[in-house]
């Protein structure tokens, strides 16, 4: 139970010191898109573009990408399913009966809706891993403010992001703890060794809450929190490179949204 | 002696993070006190986590009982039998809602019959001094409560080594000494224990074996003479040196004349200043007297102290401090008690030991070590019931 | 369960998201007014946040492949009531999305409807009418739990059904597959989780 | 000196707890350096509490620059302004996702304009060494790390007193050095530093005043010293003698003369025995070259070391520590420097010591002090640019 966040990865990536608004505008950009791409090309042709950025530029392991790849594999695929064997149009391409009582069909225009959904899926994901592995959240609370999230939003934001870290130390502890000491054997252990740890959790949290009201009050907490420095090294040129690509995919998706992956146009 | 647990070779990399271990090759012999040492982050820890199999190595190879060890499911659970694991913070290993819970929960999950489940809870918590403390909730105890509760969490799958991550941190210096002997305890009680801290002041007596750790790698092992004195190693694990040993290099750096044996604690000090400035002093020693809390009715021994006029009293493990309690004697010493009576005695002061069990064998030897080393003779008196 | 990014076509995320911000603006606005009557809350909420996130990124024991799982944010239905869940519940599942990959951006109104929104205050409901007729107390943990999980399931699979309806007989026959795909992992899930919350407040209690 | 807070019979009973304070009194001069040590439980941490408002007494009367204080808004925030309070474990203490935007909260809660903040945050962070590290989140820095960063947050709002609780708890030699040398820098600097701690080594050489607790009351104060000096006192408090001390004493049951200054460092002991046993050798001893950090260009020192043909190099404070870091020179010592580099000039050894500010009179002052006591003459020579 050593756990991962992206977050941490994020924080030493090769594009760390880019300008994050430029990062957010990319990764955002990328996202609506993909969505609303009516064709396959885009999307795919966003999957690949900043898979290699996120490994060539912000260096990220490419064992390790592969690995956040597949993290979406099994919604995609049970989620799938139903597009493929529900939504048909177009002509027959595989079909079977199920119990004499009706049949399930695949056809043309499921698979192309599939791979369609897919590849949104596949775009949407590469973004929203672009977004979290270049662009930590501590650079994203200021962008917040800028943009003028409400202050409540962002500094609840802030003692939930510090907390998650401090629980998520200490329930990996209680848990080694416990499996040392042979916790977790049968079901019924389980899930008791479990809900011993989230209880234990729960009380550790109430506690801190409390000490960090203390902590607050000593240091004249009047209801504000600081924001962080500005980045100095915002570049025009950054920005620019991105309005280019997004207006290049924007392009590609608006060339090819009559192309489906068998050919037959959508009904 | 026989090796339980080797590691070879053994390499670690944390996902995402830093090479914790960059090739330890390390050995546990039965029986043994092991103390590694090194600074924050130099991979005491990860180290330890391998010996219970909670880290697997990223390559090396770990060998239990002689024979390369399996991460299987079975085989996890073996070695963690045999190898307990005693976190630095109790808070985050002791968390069932009262003590008996908590102690129960290993032998629970070892399948034990409720009889045995009671019977080992009921002697682990004897062993710390915890009973009476079952139906307690632990947040309610002090931190030095929390860590004996912890410890006998562990005792009660009764693990053949034993592991402390840090065991004095937070704990103040009586809390610290109580830890201390329970280890000692243990250790005379057939157990293996390692410890893992960056307290050199704790481990330079403590350990018959120590680890010097630094960076993923094992500086240096050997004993603690051989270790410490070795002052640009220690010097390069960020560790400072054992202040008695400091001063005592301070001294030979003045042309003091150097010792076989460094020295270790106050006695050890003050004797090796008397060999080498009041050699020729002759004097009377004091007395130790012994007695087996074994092999005595409560109630005689204030009768045994008055009779025998003793200025100072000591008491090894937890039954004879509890039965020093139950006859209300003041204990002068609970910590490094031989070496604090034989200080008495080389100022002609008599003094009372009360122990039980291997530790009256322990107290015959170490008087009977300094007798021949210092070539004085103090003499030991042990009780015997008439 | 959550719904990866790019998955919800248009118009349907946005509808989500529509839908969701109101109940994000309203819960905001009751926070604010609560905090300024007393400012100690915050650090307190806060804490709170953190825990239902590790909470829900904790893998549950015996369940292969379940991702986060909505427990948390039904504790604090309970704890804080619906509104402010439901920003707590929004911060949460933001993060999730950008520390785990569980879920998305444009998926996050669909998300925080069903698991930050409905699937709380169904199990809120559900232990408040069951606390009134003095239901066994346990077993009304259970059951709100338990409730929270499988509505929180429902909506997703309709949700889903909906931006994908099938060809022939539209929206029915597609929510029915999707309620089937994942109640494979979906329905032990709630019983793993009612039984988890039934441990945690025996746990609460006896401290 | 005056004083700037009195605690007048302090009692406070925590709700469902023990009472934890029995009637304090208690009062902190400007400028001095207090310890108030005790076990684990002896109310140390409440008393703390008190110090800025953060409880509140059940009686007795808190006396803030004269006047008895008023528990409202306006006041309390004036006494934590004043009074700074570093938490045992920063990660109670640490609240903001960046070290910048911790280190600000003060500050910005204080009212500052931006750019006050900004100066505030950078000069903080530089006095803690921890410049660069703005924009990490505390989660993945090092225990000691974190542990600067929380004192770079409360001397961001530039406190006149400085409250530590446990300053050095988990920390290894290396961190626990580098956290006592800070609180001499900002004592150096002007400010009033009290610590609570169990740590009698550590404590014992430190503070000007020693105040002894146990059971919520204070048992005795006074110098080091007086306080260790009382065993029976301090066995009481459930605390430990130091080992220098513990020393010292059996060798004056020995038989060994008294001295009038109790032994608190290794020096202090060399010189001590020296003193009695050493007494007709007649030695030529090593100097201390002084260095001062604002007073010289990097690049420099190097060359003065070559020249100079220095065996042994100490830095004292952030900027000479730094300077050495920038031109490679390895340092020998960086904590206890003036004591070692006097024991280097003992041993007929020259060495040189890194450092500025206030801190050169203070070299200046032990020395001739030593000299003084000791009747010999070690020789400071102080650089001059040319």
């Amino acid at each position: 139970m050593y756990y991962e966040f992206l977050e941490d990865i994020a924080q030493t990536n090769g594009l760390r010191n880019v300008n994050s608004a430029v990062k957010v505008l990319l990764g955002l950009g990328c996202i609506l898109i993909s969505v609303s791409s009516n064709s396959f090309i885009a999307p795919l042709f966003i999957s690949i573009s900043l898979s290699l950025i996120i490994i060539l530029l912000a260096k990220i392991n490419p064992g390790l990408y592969l690995k956040l790849l597949s993290v979406p594999l099994g919604f995609a695929l049970t989620s799938i399913i139903v597009i493929l064997f529900l939504r048909n149009s177009g002509e027959v391409i595989f079909s079977l009966p199920v119990l004499n009582t009706f049949i399930l069909t695949i056809t043309s225009g499921s698979i192309n809706e599939s791979v369609l959904v897919l590849s949104r899926l596949s775009g949407g994901m590469c973004s929203l891993y672009f977004l979290a592995l270049t662009t930590p959240m501590t650079e994203m609370f200021l962008l917040a403010k800028k943009i003028h999230v409400p202050d409540v939003f962002i500094d609840l934001s802030m003692i939930i992001y510090r907390f998650i870290f401090v629980l998520i130390e200490e329930a990996g502890q209680i848990y080694s703890a416990q499996t040392m000491r042979l916790g977790y054997g049968n079901f019924k252990e389980s899930i008791n060794t479990f809900g011993m740890m989230a209880g234990s959790l729960f009380i550790n949290s109430w506690n801190k809450g409390e000490n960090l009201i203390n902590a607050m009050e000593t240091r004249c907490y009047d209801g504000k929190f600081a924001m962080l420095e500005e980045t100095p090294d915002f570049s025009i040129s950054n920005l620019l490179l991105v309005i280019i690509f997004l207006t290049a995919v924007f392009t590609i998706s608006y060339l090819t949204s009559e192309i489906s992956f068998l050919g037959d146009v959508l009904s | 002696m026989s090796t339980i647990l080797e590691l070879k070779n053994i390499k670690y990399k944390y996902p995402n993070g830093p090479e914790a271990l960059k090739g330890i090759n390390f050995r546990i012999d039965k029986g043994e006190k092991i103390a590694i040492v090194g600074a924050n982050g130099a991979g005491k820890s990860t180290l330890l986590l391998m010996l219970n199999g909670m880290l697997k190595p990223d390559s090396g190879d770990i060998l239990f009982t002689g024979e390369i060890f399996r991460y299987d499911r079975k085989n996890l659970r073996e070695l963690r039998r045999k190898v307990g694991f005693v976190f630095q913070n109790p808070d985050t290993q002791i968390i069932a809602p009262t003590v008996y819970q908590d102690v129960a929960f290993g032998p629970v999950n070892l399948g034990y019959s409720d009889d045995k489940v009671r019977s080992s809870v009921k002697e682990a918590l004897s062993y710390v001094g915890m009973s009476g403390f079952e139906r307690r909730p632990p947040h309610q105890l002090s931190g030095g409560e929390k860590k004996r509760v912890a410890m006998a969490g562990i005792l009660a799958m009764n693990p053949d080594i034993l592991v402390f991550d840090e065991p004095t941190s937070a704990l103040d210096p009586a809390g610290s000494e109580d830890v201390m002997e329970l280890l000692d305890e243990m250790h005379i009680s057939g157990k293996t224990i390692i410890i893992s801290t960056h307290d050199v002041e704790l481990a330079y007596p403590w350990a018959d074996r120590v680890v010097l750790m630094q960076g993923g790698r094992v500086l240096t092992e050997g004993t603690p003479d051989d270790v410490f004195h070795n002052k640009s190693l220690v010097k390069s694990a960020k560790l400072s040196i054992p202040v008695l040993l400091e001063l005592y290099e301070s001294l030979i750096e003045r042309g003091m004349e150097s010792s076989k044996r460094l020295p270790k604690s106050v006695l050890d000090f003050v004797h090796l200043l008397e060999r080498d400035l009041y050699e020729d002093l002759k004097i009377k020693y004091g007395k130790i007297h012994l007695i087996d809390a074994d092999n005595i009715e409560v109630g005689n021994i204030s009768q045994y102290i008055t009779k025998n006029r003793i200025s100072s009293i000591g008491a090894m493990g937890s039954k004879a401090k509890l039965m020093a309690e139950i006859e209300k004697i003041e204990l002068d010493f609970t910590y490094g008690v031989i070496d604090k009576c034989l200080l008495k005695a080389m100022n002609k002061k008599d003094s009372l030991i009360i122990t039980n069990g291997g530790m009256i064998k322990r107290v015959n030897e170490r008087v009977k070590c300094f007798n021949e080393e210092s070539k004085r003779n103090v003499e030991i008196i042990e009780f015997k019931k008439e | 369960m959550h719904i990866m990014e790019g998955f919800l076509p248009s118009p349907w995320w946005q509808i989500w998201w529509i839908l969701a911000l109101p109940c994000l603006v309203y819960g905001l606005y009751k926070l604010k007014k609560l905090l300024d009557e007393n400012r100690e809350l915050l650090p307190l909420l806060g804490v709170a946040g953190g825990f239902i996130f590790v909470l829900s990124a904790l893998k549950l024991p015996s369940v292969t492949g379940s991702c986060s799982h909505p427990t948390g944010t039904a504790l604090s239905a309970i704890t804080f009531g619906p509104w402010i869940t439901c920003v707590i519940g929004f911060i949460v599942l933001l993060f999730q999305s950008l520390f785990l990959a569980h879920g998305g951006i444009t998926t996050l109104g669909a998300n925080v409807m069903s698991m930050a929104i409905i699937g709380p205050v169904a199990g809120y409901f559900v232990y408040k009418a069951l606390d009134k007729i003095n239901f066994n107390f346990f077993a009304s943990i259970f059951i709100a739990a338990f409730i929270c999980d499988i509505v929180t399931y429902c909506i997703t699979s309709l949700e889903l059904a909906l931006a994908f309806p099938a060809t022939s007989g539209g929206f029915l026959p597609s929510l029915a597959a999707y309620l089937g795909v994942f109640a494979v992992t979906q329905i032990p899930l709630a019983i793993i989780e009612g039984l988890v919350f039934v441990v945690i407040f025996k746990y609460i209690i006896i401290l």
